[in-house]
This record gives structure tokens, sequence and C-alpha cells, in this order.
């Protein structure tokens, strides 16, 4: 009973992980993987590794997203001067 | 197990289990809600779960996440603005729930320690998750309706 | 420089410091000489930042 | 290679691995018990050089070459994402067009920066008493900078952030770790042996001999390295573009 916490947090960490797999687009993925990060964090705490949390929440609440977002936009930016570039 | 740690589980079961179907299927709008829901379960419950533990430096996770989880839907509201300008989520319901369980949440937390330094410092924990809260909230519905390019 | 702006930035400065330097003193579990010193100057790291932010949005 | 053969080959090995794994889990001690050998040392050295925090002990004392390591992978590699995404002879750079930021978010990010830069500067400080340490302080500091790109706009944010200085505390964080180091050895005895220093109070500031130096260290060289990174990220995804027809 103790540790229902503990297995609680291990199904959402799977059904997390899963979920982040089985999205296609980046953007989207990375949506999903900033909550991954989060529940990651959770469970480092729950299984009482508060520095390892530390870690997790600081890298994966916004400079993950935020580095994912800016080549996902670099991405996108160079297919459309590409496109442009092509027709003229 | 005590209440406290009961009442996390609860929670983060409850909580997240919404999140991840929120922020897994459906349009963007509604998963970019659901990303912003995620803080708003995940603190409270570092907070019940540092008071089930009896550690107060575990309350550093939850200012933590208070400061940086909206930071991260910034994040997204910021870069994702031309699709979001498209179909504006709305879900302000949805985001005063969660103002409200945060609140009570922090209240229970500040009535446990009694007044202290360490009150002061859930209360500014608290202030930062709901005030972050709502204003990424406000941040998805046409925060950045002006950024082009930048 | 005017004495005037000059005037205005200390005292936007001593604000912003005298409030994280309460921070400081809120986020700590036990405080003494050097634990004030220290939370001094991140204070005044954190005045400093609060200032420049402020300035590089509001001056175009 | 046919599909089926693949297949078969795939079959095999993850048999294989399956069953290496069920046998190494029938050999774990049981979930949560109380035995924990390793654990319990270092919980007594820890203890022994007056460091409250064990993780910060093992990481900064104990293990001090092992977090040289990681500080140096995290050092190399910032270095080769400022040659790879460094501005090439066929970009050019388009100054960023000033955007327009709702009010409410302009404001929530300017009160935020400064608030969660002290919260780093505290998680650094306290790295020996409390969760938390250089990399995780260094990185929240790191991000705080960046409210001001995301609550105004990417000149806003070039404005407070001279690259150069930071590309130069990032070398000097890097070599502080190494002074520190190198001074254990001209005391008389080991590369990163905390023996240097007085161990001082528990559960104080200048507790732990070293490691709250080898913390600021590491500190330093992570706020500096993240600046960096995304300075060069920044760059790429809001100013480089490519020339037309290249």
């Amino acid at each position: 009973m103790a540790d229902a916490v503990i297995v609680v947090v291990l199904l959402l960490v799977a059904a997390t992980a899963t979920a982040a797999v089985a999205t296609r687009d980046p953007s989207r993925q990375a949506l999903v993987l900033s909550l991954q990060g989060v529940v990651l964090a959770v469970l480092f705490t729950v299984l009482q590794a508060p520095d390892v949390a530390l870690s997790q929440l600081a890298v994966g609440s916004a400079l993950t997203p935020l580095l994912i977002m800016l080549s996902v936009r670099k991405v996108r930016r160079r297919a459309r001067t590409t496109d442009e570039g092509g027709d003229g | 197990m005590n209440a406290w740690i009961l009442a996390a589980t609860i929670l983060l079961g409850a909580g997240l289990t919404a999140a991840l179907w929120g922020v897994a299927s459906g349009p963007l709008s509604r998963r970019m809600v659901a990303q912003n829901l995620t803080t708003a379960v995940a603190c409270p419950s570092l907070l019940l779960l540092a008071q089930g533990y009896h550690r107060p430096s575990y309350v550093d996770l939850a200012l933590l996440l208070a400061l940086l989880g909206p930071v991260g839907t910034l994040v997204f509201a910021r870069l994702l603005a031309d699709e979001l300008a498209v179909a504006t989520p709305a879900a302000w319901g949805l985001t005063w729930t969660a103002a409200g369980v945060s609140a009570a949440v922090v209240v229970a937390v500040c009535a446990a320690t009694g007044p202290s330094r360490a009150m002061v410092k859930l209360l500014v924990t608290g202030v930062l998750l709901i005030g972050g809260n709502l204003v990424a909230s406000r941040a998805l519905q046409g925060g950045f309706r002006q950024v082009r390019g930048g | 420089m005017t004495r005037r702006t000059a005037l205005a930035a200390t005292a936007e400065l001593a604000a912003w410091w005298a409030a994280f330097g309460l921070l400081w003193l809120v986020l700590v579990s036990t405080v003494d000489a050097l634990e004030v010193l220290v939370g001094a100057s991140a204070a005044a790291v954190g005045a400093v930042a609060a200032r420049a932010g402020r300035r590089a949005v509001t001056a175009r | 290679m046919s599909r089926r053969l693949r297949l078969a080959v795939l079959a095999v090995g993850g048999t294989g691995l399956a069953a290496l794994l069920v046998l190494a889990c029938l050999d774990l001690p049981s979930f949560g018990g109380r035995w924990h050998p390793y654990g319990e040392a270092a919980v007594r050295a820890s203890l022994d050089r007056h460091t409250a925090n064990t993780v910060a002990f093992v990481n900064f004392d104990l293990r001090a070459h092992d977090t040289l390591g990681e500080m140096s992978i995290l050092f190399a590699a910032v270095v080769g994402c400022v040659v790879l995404l460094r501005q090439a002879r066929d970009e050019h750079r388009e100054p960023p067009q000033p955007s327009d930021v709702a009010p409410p978010v302009r404001r929530y990010a300017l009160l935020v920066l400064p608030v969660a830069l002290v919260v780093g500067l505290y998680v650094v400080a306290h790295g020996q008493l409390s969760p938390g340490g250089g990399f995780q302080g260094g990185v929240v500091a790191a991000t705080a900078l960046h409210l001001l790109y995301l609550g105004a706009d990417y000149r806003a944010l070039e404005r407070v952030r001279p690259i150069g200085t930071y590309e130069v505390t990032d070398a000097l964080g890097t070599c502080a770790y190494l002074v520190v180091g190198l001074a254990g050895v001209l005391a008389g005895t080991a590369f990163l042996a905390n023996t240097l220093l007085p161990y001082g109070t528990f559960n104080t500031l200048s507790s732990g001999g070293t490691v709250p130096l080898l913390n600021a260290a590491i500190g330093m060289e992570v706020t500096s390295a993240v600046v960096v990174l995304l300075a060069r990220f920044l760059d790429q995804a809001v100013e480089i573009e490519e020339e037309q027809g290249s």
C-alpha cells in the first residue's frame, strides 16, 4: 500500500513514453516530451532522489522544449526559403 | 502511507492521466491547454509529497516547477503562435479549477506548517504557481498574436 | 545621465535589491552572517538583471 | 537479407535479451530494501566531512573526477555547437522584427526573470545543503535570461546578453574547477582531494571543504554554457537566413 504512489507514477511514465514515441509531428512530440519530463521528475521524487528530480525539472520543463522548437522553426523556415528560391 | 501521500497519489493519477490524454490527441489548442495543466497538477502534488515525507527541502522542487513550468508553456505559445492564431484555445473553466485546487493545496500545506519562514516560502510558491498558470493561459489566447518571424 | 535619472536608477535598484534580499531570507532554512552576505550579493545580481531587463524592453 | 531472415535474427536476439533480463531481475535485492552497502558508506563519509547533502558529497568530493568528465563533455558539446552553428559564407543576418506581446505576459516575464535568477543562485549556493547544485541552479539561471526573448523579442535579449562575456565565463568556470583540483596537488595530497579547507560547521554555507567552491565553478560553467548554446540556436532560428538560390 505504501508503494501505491510509486506504482501509479511508474505506470504514468510508461504511458507517457509510449505516447511520445507514437506521436509523429515533432512539435506535438515536444509537447508530450515536456509532460514526460514532469512525470519523470515526480518519479524521481517518490523514489527519494530529489537531486535528480531537480535536474530533470530544470532541463525538461523549459530548456528541452526551447531547443526542440527552435530547431523545428529553423528547419521549417529553411524549407520555405528553398521553395521560394526554386520558384524565382 | 499518510493522508498527504494519498492525496498526492489521487491528484497525480487523475490529473496527469487527463493531461496525457489531452496532450496526446486532438487539435493543437487542446494539447496546449493540457500541457499547461501539467504544471498545475504536478506542482501541488510535489508540495503534498514534501509534506507527506516530512522533508521541507523537497519544497524547492515545487518552487522550481512553479517558476519553470509556465516558462515551458510560454515557449510553446510563442513558437507555435501562427498555428494557435487559427484555433485559439479557450479553457478558462479548467484554468480557474486548476488555480482553485492549487490554492486549496497551498492553504492546507501552510496550515500544517504553521506560521514561520517556511510558510512564507510555501506562499511564494503558491503565488508563482497560480500567477504563472493564469499568465500562461492568457498567453495561449493570443498572447503572441503579432509575432511573425521573430 | 542627469542627477535626477541617477537618483531614480539608484532607487529602482535599491527597491529590487531589498525585495530579492527578503526573498532569499524566505528561501533559506537557517540564517547566519555568511548566508546574509551571499544573499545580499545574489539579490544585487537579481536587481541588476531586473533593471537591465526592464530597460531592454522599454528603451527602443 | 530478406525480411523474414531479419525478423528471425531480431527474434533470436530479443529472446536472448529477454531471458538475460529476467535472469538478472531474479537476482536483484527486493524493492525498497534496507540493505545499501554503498549508500551507508557514502553517508558515513559525507557526515565525516560535514556535507549535509550526500549526493553533492558524492558528486564533488568522492567522485569529483566523474564530475570533471561530465563538465568536459558539456564544454566540448558547446564548443562543437558553436563551430557547427556559426554563420556560413552563403548566409546573412536579417535583424528580427520587433514583436507585440500581450502586456500581462510581458510584465510576467520581466518579473519572473530576476526571481528565477535569484532562485537559480540559491540552488547553486545551497548545493551542499539541500537538493540541487551547480548544474540545476545553472540551468535555471540561464533559462531565466531567455524570458526576455519569450516576453519581448530577440533584440531585447541581445541587449542584455553580451555573448563574448559568456563564452569567457564558460572557459573560466572550467578553469576554476581544474585550479581547485590542482590546488590539492600543490598542497601535497592529490588531484581534487578535499583536504584543502576546513570542513566547517555542519549544515552551514561554509561546510564541506572544497565542495561549495567546485559547486560554484560548475554553476558558472553550466550557466554560461547553456546561454551560449541557446544563443547559437536562437541565431539560427531567428536571425540567420540563407542566400536566395544558393
